[in-house]
């Protein structure tokens, strides 16, 4: 047992992919030079990723590699290229005494929050399908492509919008 | 025959699965080793040379010595590099190189191969891993060179990374999975036989941003040696290079059994053993590769991004399309 | 969970894949490698003269506005990887959804096209 | 984008041809009879008239003759510096008595500078070959240049220049 | 565009790159991919060869020329040779005169050919290179068996030159020059038609007529912007008017053109050789020099169609039997001065382009 | 059809929203082309929804929640009644036609597409409030009505006249909506509903008159005093006194916008705006809800007859007290618009009297000779370019196609036989009479002949005689003359859609059962109003007909014509007994309110200022200080809800 | 493996990223910050549609929505930023704070 938990795989996988995460965050938290940050973040992303496939979201959690592991910690790091200057460092962080209420306000957010999940008595069924024999790719896509049709469609008007803004806003000097 | 994929979790299976992978491990190192003595004889003999002769017979011993050279090479970390990112950079780059391999079907009784559902999916998404170590390598070094070779090998790859997950869009819309070794058998059942031949497009636009990808020529930008030196790993010697170049052959190899998984029937094949079907096939796109290297001079920035996006995309997304309405039609 | 045994697989691969290089790098190396560090060996390579100014300056926009493109048209293939697999099923509505789909997102890219945001100067 | 391909099929026909890479060590290009190498000193015929010293546009050649008791000079040193020496040849075409040749060796790497001060004795001895002594050498090359002088003669051809 | 100002920085190009063929510096300041500002500094290889001059006798100066555009010296020789026997008002016999044609274009074709192979290499391209060194190391092993060295010949003496033929040279010249006039098309395939490298070097460091004039352009450089300028016509020397040969120009101006006119002037230069070693005469090969050469006092300038352009002797002599001051015209060093300008504003992978194109040899730079 | 009754207001809306993105964009042609097709369309589709509500009766009202009060909810929606179908077809008709007529009338104008804005607006609003199916969806139209009445009489706003006369309109009729605003909350308390039916007959039916065969206003008035689950009234009110009440706060609603006695100064002053809107203002629109919204309330009037008698007899001394004021009149678009009111009192008389369907009838024949007239003083307005009619003259020969027109609405406003006007006014006259109001009887029949004498002296000022002025009047374009032609012919032939030998209307709009009262045919009193226009054109034509006998007779006339001259003093009235003491009250409270609820506020003010200011220091801009706060906020939201939820 | 210790990694990674959003100074991190928010809420809405009353896919599809949005608001976000760093040569929350500018 372990945290009240069966030790299984599984739950091992987890907190090994929930130390991952959170040494990962905190680490970002810390860090004062940038480009460790995007790192940092990458290690974030990464884990989530393994929290999906742990939950048997294979799918999401490809994405979850594909763009936030691979497209957008190379936006961030673009951008802090950009950003920068010689001198590598971030910039100092908010007073302390704001970091400090800042913490509070979270630690109090998180107690409760953690509070308030063990007091709760949650619904329990597992899923029941199994990605071996009805990959979740076929789920998803029947759910998005006829549940979730006009979403979807939705979905590429605002990237649509997105890539248009950020290109109007990105060289507006032109 | 022993399959780990159909066996309960235990401890025996897990041991037999890491034999698999150290099994692989040991094979890519060889195969990569080969790769490089193949890839020297290949461009000495296309250009009126002889190649690789001098380290054991024939040469055949070269790239071992070559490795071997690079393990007791000295280790310089520039005294102005991030020293952290300076060392991270090569195995970032490199795992996932190495990851990516798990999901190739071999052979026919796909025992080194996950059996993954999402299997095109996850070589997509690991692959784009390999930008960070590049770029990491290249703010590390603290080297000119090396930062204008990281930010143009981040800025080629992610703009070929779109035409190359788009041309294999073609295949999964024929096959109906992402899962490599269910590509494979489809083609074996499919009406036009291999892919290569419904998929004509996209295997050609697959090849372009393959080789995009593996920044080879005449996408070598970042590496143009003319230019930029050695691109992002300039400043890098010794084992942590090796570590660059590893990563680098162990995608052509990955990338190579990639397109023939994908559009040339996998390890499919008459008479011969499956695996042998599969690494004539890989090696002729292997070859490929390196003719291509002879051949070619490099291009330009510039043109190398317009020809990702003004090209290569509109025609991937005109596949895609195509493809789309001659499988409605027929 | 037979499924799962995939996935342990392929992270049998992450934990060999880390382990090859920890291995050679920082238990092998330190065996077989001198290390002599000195002013000049360490010193940043520049053709052979002393570096003028740092390296890590502030970079040129071009290349982020190609990640920018990039980020949009990776989550347009993301949705195009569910569709492509369930094609066969979805028939012709699912033909003129993604139809749709991939000419809002031309729309983009010839928006970016006729910017001038494809070319590098 | 034919090009692309006539290239790749010129890269691909050339894979065939036969290769031209000397095995260099093993094989060496056979260099020609005026190959210009290191220089051979014959002590024996200089007449230390200084000639070559004068002539050598970097000044690698130092020489010093003693007079000798039938009042001609013989030669004492004779040193070259081959860290300086352009291998030009001047000095050979303006030897009265062919005293300094140039052989076919080019090989003259060394671990140090000093090596490559060259003095009689080495110059001497240089390049001997499979001759035992230097006049076996001389009498090979003159039957050599006989032949050639033959050869010419046979072209029509005047020897010319300091031949 | 640049619409975000990102930091300028100063790179180094050289003098330890790959890229700059020796040791050239070129000190620019770079805008993300483009260059702001180029500043070539020179001067690495600097021996003082006309310094040196000053205290040589005539025959003696004749090794050092060698050395200046290492890649085309028999040129350089000749440019000397010419130079003192024009002071001299001297005949050189017609053998002679065949046989420094026959090596000066065959040496302009090597140095035509090496520049072909690196300037792809430059470009990417591995194996051009291989196959052009492949080809020059034909001509250089004609040049060994002639005058004994392989690289600084010295083969060319005031009044003439140093050896005649060996026997069956002139075959083997022959025989030479028909094999590469065929094999000249292999290029137009292998390279030529090449899409990719059409791209690179297509409208990319174009020079305009006006600036090619005004910067004091010459040789393979000038006749890009289409003026036909090449001294062998223009200024003839030598026996050049007796043979029948073109002289290739461009149109644009740009890196195709400079590229595309070496090759074609290696046809040229084949065919020239192709038509003297038919007409080779029997003869003296040198003519009646002094033992030592005095010129007599005065101010003398020959300038020759070198590899890379005019190639100018510029001799004030008192009457001794060494120059009193000897200035070289380097061609490379003139063009070179085109390169800030052509530089500014383009990209990182421009630089090399043009930097090859611009066809520079440290040795006559810094000379 | 009934189904696309919606679409009928919301094409003009389209056409505003259109114009208000690209109207300054487009061409005058593509501005006019929007407006009337949008509003043509409606037209069309009204027709049809009219010819299917003939055909198959009415349809039931859609409604759609709106806002839930509690209990209460108050939904919006549109029903098709025969009532409302006819009003569609005629204020879209009457639209169409002045949409069009603008064309020429505005041609040049620099806020051309401005103009026709609020024109699509205007349409849009009367058509909404017309098809609406409850109350308070009504009155948000009412109010839109007067807005846009406001923006285009003082769309000349440059014109210190056209903006007094803006504001003037605005202010009057606010005083009617007052009484309409308190009678609509009254009806809402009693009722606890906004919709017409349930308030008339306790359910949502598609239209009273098809299941309440005789009486539906006895059935209305059982219904609010006695039917089941009706709540008590408010403020303890006995049934009757709340009908009453309530009737006559709806109707002073109607008097204000229908500019009734006394609040029918705004009316004439509002001539100042452009000629196609005073138009559409007396013909079709604004001044028509008023009377639409008695007759839509109708079944509350008949259940208070004393209500009804107040109708009536504001309605009769309107009518003679505007006829009174038209005959001297020296602007041609005042007399028009005395006649106006003067008809829109005929109407109320119909409907004070119970004669609904003749009250309707007039509505529209009126509208329909009412905007022939109005257009045809806008293209001689256009033509010679002043309203004084001393200065026209002769233009029969000049706009022989205006002199027509002109005449056919002339003659239909007189009430000669058998021009539209003859048919509705001599409805209304004998509804008067049989129902023993022979008083109101003779004022309308007084009245009459004022209307035939000021009119046709109009015609003789402006038609008859030599052209007085220096330029050089002629016909307007095609957009002015079609428009015109058609109403003319509607003026001329309206009058036989209800004929007391074919009834039509009346059935229609009673949809075979009676509504209010159906008098019977009467020949006599049908020659004797014929007879009364006929002396009144005559009269006009010997005062008129020869110069300088009007003068004369307005001399022997002396006292009674200033009075009528100056419109009775009206305004001067209500400056002195209104206005002044208002004013004088005004600014003794003014003084009040500077110096101690001023000095109250700024007290208050001054305190939240400097409140404000120490606060200002929190609010930084840094959204990361926002960010903080919120998270305490939610941190704190979330203990009190894990608190409430019993978790901690 | 239960539902609760998926959503309490949401809650703190959430909790991480609400304080980054809330102390950091250079926007982009900022901007990770709120990306890192974002992944919270996927973990829950993955760990519903495995775990829960009626798992259905329907969590996934929109965990992937939210991927998508995350892209798109990290390109706008990122452009915004620049458009910012061009006026004010900076990248600092604390400079940010003009309503307009």
């Amino acid at each position: 047992m372990f945290f009240g938990m069966p030790l299984t795989g599984q739950t091992v996988s987890f907190f090994l992919l929930a130390l991952l995460i959170i040494a990962s965050g905190v680490m970002l938290m810390t860090l004062t030079k940038v480009m460790h940050m995007a790192v940092a973040l990458a290690g974030v992303f990464l884990g989530v990723a393994g929290i999906f496939i742990l939950l048997g979201a294979d799918f999401v959690g490809m994405a979850q590699i594909l763009v936030y592991a691979g497209a957008i910690t190379i936006l961030m790091v673009f951008a802090l290229m950009l950003t920068q200057k010689g001198d590598d460092t971030e910039s100092p962080e908010a007073s302390t005494g704001r970091s400090l209420l800042t913490l509070l306000g979270v630690v109090v957010f998180t107690g409760i929050m953690l509070l308030v999940l063990r007091g709760t008595t949650w619904p329990y069924s597992q899923s029941a399908v199994d990605p071996y024999t009805q990959p979740t790719v076929v789920l998803i896509a029947q759910s998005l492509y006829h549940t979730y049709t006009i979403p979807f469609e939705l979905l590429s008007l605002i990237l649509t919008a997105a890539l248009v803004g950020s290109v109007v806003i990105a060289r507006k000097e032109d | 025959m022993f399959s780990w994929q159909a066996t309960p979790l235990r401890p025996l299976t897990l041991l037999g699965m890491l034999i698999g992978v150290v099994v692989v491990l040991a094979l890519v190192l060889g195969i990569v080793t080969y790769l490089i003595y193949f890839e020297r004889k290949v461009i000495g003999w296309m250009q009126g040379r002889i190649g690789p002769n001098r380290v054991g017979p024939l040469g055949l011993l070269q790239s071992v010595a070559d490795v071997l050279k690079l393990l007791i090479k000295e280790d310089i970390i520039p005294a102005n590099a991030d020293r952290a990112l300076f060392l991270l950079a090569p195995v970032i780059a490199f795992v996932p190189s190495f990851m990516v391999l798990a999901v190739i079907p071999y052979t026919a009784s796909h025992i080194f191969t996950a059996n993954l559902n999402v299997g095109l999916l996850y070589y997509i998404a690991l692959s784009s891993l390999t930008i960070l170590g590049i770029v990491m390598a290249g703010w590390a070094s603290n080297n000119k060179y090396s930062l204008l070779g990281g930010m143009r090998s981040a800025a080629q790859m992610i703009s070929y990374e779109i035409p190359l997950g788009l041309s294999v869009l073609g295949v999964v819309m024929l096959a109906g999975s992402l899962n490599l070794v269910t590509i494979v058998q489809h083609q074996a059942t499919d009406r036009f036989g291999w892919y290569i031949i419904p998929q004509i497009i996209g295997f050609v636009v697959f090849m372009i941003a393959a080789l995009a990808e593996l920044n080879r020529t005449p996408f070598d930008l970042p590496e143009a040696e003319s230019e930029l030196v050695a691109g992002y790993f300039t400043e890098y010697s010794g084992f942590r290079f090796a570590f660059f170049m590893l990563s680098e052959y162990v995608y052509v190899f990955a990338i190579s059994a990639l397109a023939t998984t994908l559009f040339l029937g996998g390890w499919a094949g008459p008479f011969l053993p499956s695996w042998l079907w599969f690494a004539i096939k890989t090696s002729a796109i292997i070859f490929f590769l390196f003719w291509v290297r002879a051949t070619m001079p490099r291009m330009r920035g510039d043109q190398l991004m317009s020809f990702a996006w003004k090209v290569l995309i509109p025609v991937a997304l005109f596949n895609v399309v195509l493809t789309g309405a001659l499988s409605l039609i027929g | 969970m037979l499924y799962a045994n995939a996935f342990i697989f392929t992270v049998l691969f992450l934990v060999v894949g880390m382990a090859l290089p920890i291995g050679a790098l920082a238990v092998l190396g330190p065996l077989l490698r001198p290390n002599r560090p000195s002013a000049g060996k360490t010193a940043t390579y520049e053709s052979g003269v002393e570096p003028v100014g740092d390296a890590r300056a502030r970079y040129n926009v071009r290349y982020y506005l190609y990640a920018l493109l990039f980020v949009v048209f990776d989550v347009e293939i993301l949705f195009l990887y569910p569709w492509a697999v369930e094609y066969h099923h979805l028939g012709l509505f699912g033909f003129t959804e993604m139809i749709v789909f991939i000419v809002l997102l031309t729309v983009g890219l010839i928006y970016a096209w006729r910017k001038k945001v494809l070319e590098w100067n | 984008m034919f090009g692309i391909f006539k290239g790749l099929g010129v890269t691909f026909g050339q894979m065939t041809k036969k290769k031209v890479t000397l095995q260099y060590p093993d094989v060496r290009i056979n260099m020609p009879e005026r190959y210009r190498g290191i220089h051979q000193f014959i002590p024996e015929l200089c007449i230390v008239c200084n000639q070559c010293a004068r002539i050598c546009p970097t000044d690698c050649i130092s020489l010093s003759g003693t007079r000798n008791e039938d009042k001609k000079l013989r030669i004492d040193t004779y040193d070259i510096n081959f860290e300086i020496c352009i291998l030009c040849d001047l000095c050979v075409e303006v030897c009265p008595t062919e005293a300094i040749l140039m052989t076919p060796r080019f090989e003259l790497a060394s671990y140090t500078r000093d090596e490559l001060y060259k003095d009689m004795e080495w110059l001497y001895g240089n390049h001997l070959g499979e001759f035992g002594s230097h006049e076996q050498a001389m009498a090979a090359q003159a039957a050599r240049e006989a032949e050639h002088a033959a050869a010419a003669a046979a072209n029509g051809v005047e020897p010319g220049g300091d031949s | 565009m640049c619409a975000l100002r990102s930091e300028e920085m100063i790179l180094n190009v050289g003098p330890q790159h790959p890229s700059t063929h020796g040791v050239f510096r070129l000190v620019v300041t770079i805008d993300g991919e483009q260059i702001v500002d180029a500043d070539p500094v020179v001067g690495y290889l600097h021996r003082g060869t006309e310094k040196l001059a000053e205290d040589l006798q005539y025959v003696q100066i004749i090794p050092y020329t060698d050395r200046l555009d290492y890649v085309a010296s028999m040129l350089n020789n000749y440019a000397l040779c010419h130079t003192v026997e024009y002071a001299l008002d001297l005949e050189v016999p017609a053998r002679a005169e065949y046989l420094r044609i026959i090596v000066m274009e065959l040496q302009r074709v090597a140095s035509h050919l090496l520049f072909l192979g690196t300037y792809l290499l430059d470009l990417g391209a591995m194996s051009p290179f291989l196959y052009a060194f492949q080809e020059r190391e034909q001509i250089i092993m004609l040049f060994n068996e002639i005058c004994g060295a392989r690289l600084t010949y010295n083969y060319m003496r005031v009044g003439g030159v140093q050896w005649d033929a060996p026997p069956g040279w002139i075959e083997k010249v022959r025989d030479f020059t028909a094999q590469m006039q065929k094999k000249v098309p292999m290029y137009h395939q292998l390279v030529t038609g090449n899409e990719i490298f059409l791209n690179r070097v297509r409208g990319i460091g174009v020079i305009s007529q006006e600036d090619g004039i005004a910067y004091a352009m010459s040789g393979i450089n000038l006749r890009s912007t289409g003026f036909n300028w090449d001294l062998r016509k223009n200024r003839p020397y030598s026996i050049y008017d007796q043979f029948e040969w073109a002289v290739p120009v461009g149109k644009n101006g740009d890196c195709f053109d400079r590229y595309f006119i070496h090759l074609q002037e290696i046809e040229q230069s084949l065919n020239i050789v192709a038509q003297a070693v038919e007409r080779v005469p029997d003869g003296p090969i040198i003519g009646k020099v002094p033992k030592l050469v005095r010129v007599p006092a005065g101010e003398y300038y020959r300038g020759i169609e070198g590899a890379r352009g005019e190639l100018g002797v510029y001799l004030v002599s008192d009457g001794k039997d060494k120059p009193y001051r000897l200035k070289l015209r380097r061609p490379s060093f003139v063009n070179l001065q085109i390169l800030r300008k052509l530089l500014i504003g383009q990209s990182m992978a421009n630089l090399i382009a043009i930097l090859g194109a611009v066809d520079i040899v440290l040795g006559e730079v810094d000379a | 059809m009934t189904g696309l009754a919606w679409l009928v207001p919301v094409l003009p809306l389209a056409a505003y929203v259109l114009l208000l993105i690209g109207g300054r964009r487009l061409a005058e042609g593509a501005v006019t082309s929007i407006a009337v097709l949008a509003v043509a369309a409606s037209f069309v589709i009204s027709l049809a929804i009219m010819i299917q509500v003939a055909l198959h009766g009415p349809q039931p009202a859609v409604t759609f929640p709106w806002l839930v009060l509690g209990s209460a909810t108050i939904s919006f929606g549109f029903e098709v009644t025969s009532l409302n179908a006819m009003m569609l077809v005629m204020v879209s008709f009457v639209s169409a036609l002045v949409l069009l007529f603008s064309r020429g009338y505005m041609r040049g104008d620099a806020r051309f597409a401005r103009f026709y804005q609020y024109l699509s607006l205007f349409v849009f609003a009367m058509l909404g409030l017309v098809i609406t199916s409850n109350l308070l969806e009504f009155y948000i139209f009412w109010e839109l009505v007067g807005v846009c009445s406001y923006l285009l009489v003082g769309f000349w706003y440059f014109k210190p006249e056209a903006a007094a006369a803006a504001k003037k309109a605005f202010i009057v009729t606010r005083i009617g909506d007052v009484g309409l605003f308190v009678g609509m909350i009254l009806l809402y308390l009693g009722f606890h509903t906004m919709n017409f039916d349930t308030i008339f007959y306790g359910q949502a039916v598609s239209s009273p008159y098809t299941m309440a065969h005789g009486a539906p206003a006895l059935l209305f008035a059982a219904h609010a005093l006695t039917g089941p689950g009706i709540h008590a009234l408010p403020y303890g009110l006995a049934p009757a006194a709340f009908v009453t009440l309530t009737a006559l706060l709806v109707f002073v609603g109607a008097v204000g916008k229908s500019a009734q006695f006394p609040l029918h100064v705004w009316l004439p002053d509002a001539m100042e705006g452009p000629t196609p809107v005073s138009a559409l203002i007396h013909a079709a629109t604004m001044v028509a809800a008023g009377v639409y919204l008695v007759a839509r309330m109708f079944p509350l009037f008949q259940a208070s007859p004393a209500a009804s008698d107040v109708v009536a007899i504001v309605g009769g001394f309107t009518a003679i007290l505007a006829a009174l004021i038209g005959l001297t009149q020296h602007d041609i678009k005042r007399v028009i618009a005395y006649s106006t009111v003067s008809q829109l009192g005929y109407m109320m008389l119909a409907l004070g009297v119970g004669a609904y369907v003749s009250g309707i009838f007039h509505l529209m024949t009126h509208a329909f000779f009412k905007a022939l007239l109005f257009l045809t003083a806008g293209s001689v307005i256009h033509a010679v370019e002043t309203q004084d009619l001393f200065e026209m003259g002769g233009l029969r020969k000049l706009m022989p196609l205006t002199n027509a027109a002109f005449l056919a609405g002339a003659l239909a406003l007189s009430g000669i036989p058998p021009f539209a006007g003859f048919w509705s006014k001599d409805e209304i006259l004998s509804a008067a009479f049989s129902s023993g109001n022979y008083v109101l009887y003779a004022v309308g029949l007084i009245a009459a002949f004022c209307t035939a004498f000021y009119i046709f002296r109009v015609y003789f000022l402006t038609f008859g005689g030599e052209y007085k002025g220096d330029r050089h009047p002629h016909e307007g374009g095609l957009a002015m003359t079609i428009p015109l032609t058609a109403l003319a012919v509607m003026a001329t032939v309206a009058g036989f859609f209800n004929t007391p030998w074919a009834p039509w209307i009346a059935n229609f709009l009673q949809d075979r059962g009676a509504v209010g009262y159906d008098p019977a045919v009467n020949w006599g009193l049908m020659v004797v109003s014929a007879v009364v226009g006929l002396a009144g054109i005559g009269l006009a034509y010997y005062a008129y007909g020869a110069p300088g006998r009007a003068q004369r007779m307005a001399q022997k006339s002396g006292f009674l014509y200033t009075l009528s001259f100056n419109k009775f003093y009206f305004d001067e009235l209500y400056d002195r007994i209104v206005t002044r003491p208002i004013r004088a009250i005004a600014e003794a409270l003014g003084f009040v309110d500077r110096w101690i609820i001023d000095g109250l506020v700024r007290l208050v003010s001054g305190g939240v200022y400097t409140g404000g200011a120490g606060l200002r220091y929190g609010n930084t801009g840094q959204i990361q200080t926002y960010g903080l706060v919120t998270l305490f906020g939610v941190a704190v939201l979330l203990i009190i809800a894990a608190g409430i939820g019993g978790v901690l | 493996m239960a539902l609760q210790p998926f959503l309490a990694l949401g809650a703190i990674l959430f909790a991480i990223g609400a304080y980054g959003a809330l102390t950091k100074r250079n926007l982009i991190i900022v901007l990770i910050s709120l990306e890192m928010m974002l992944n919270a809420a996927n973990i829950n809405l993955v760990a519903f549609s495995h775990f829960g009353k009626t798992p259905h896919v329907a969590g996934q599809v929109f965990a992937l929505f939210i991927i998508a949005l995350g892209a798109a608001e990290v390109a706008v976000g990122l452009g915004i930023l620049l458009a910012f760093f061009r006026m004010r040569n900076s990248a600092d929350v604390k400079d940010a704070s003009a309503m307009k500018w």
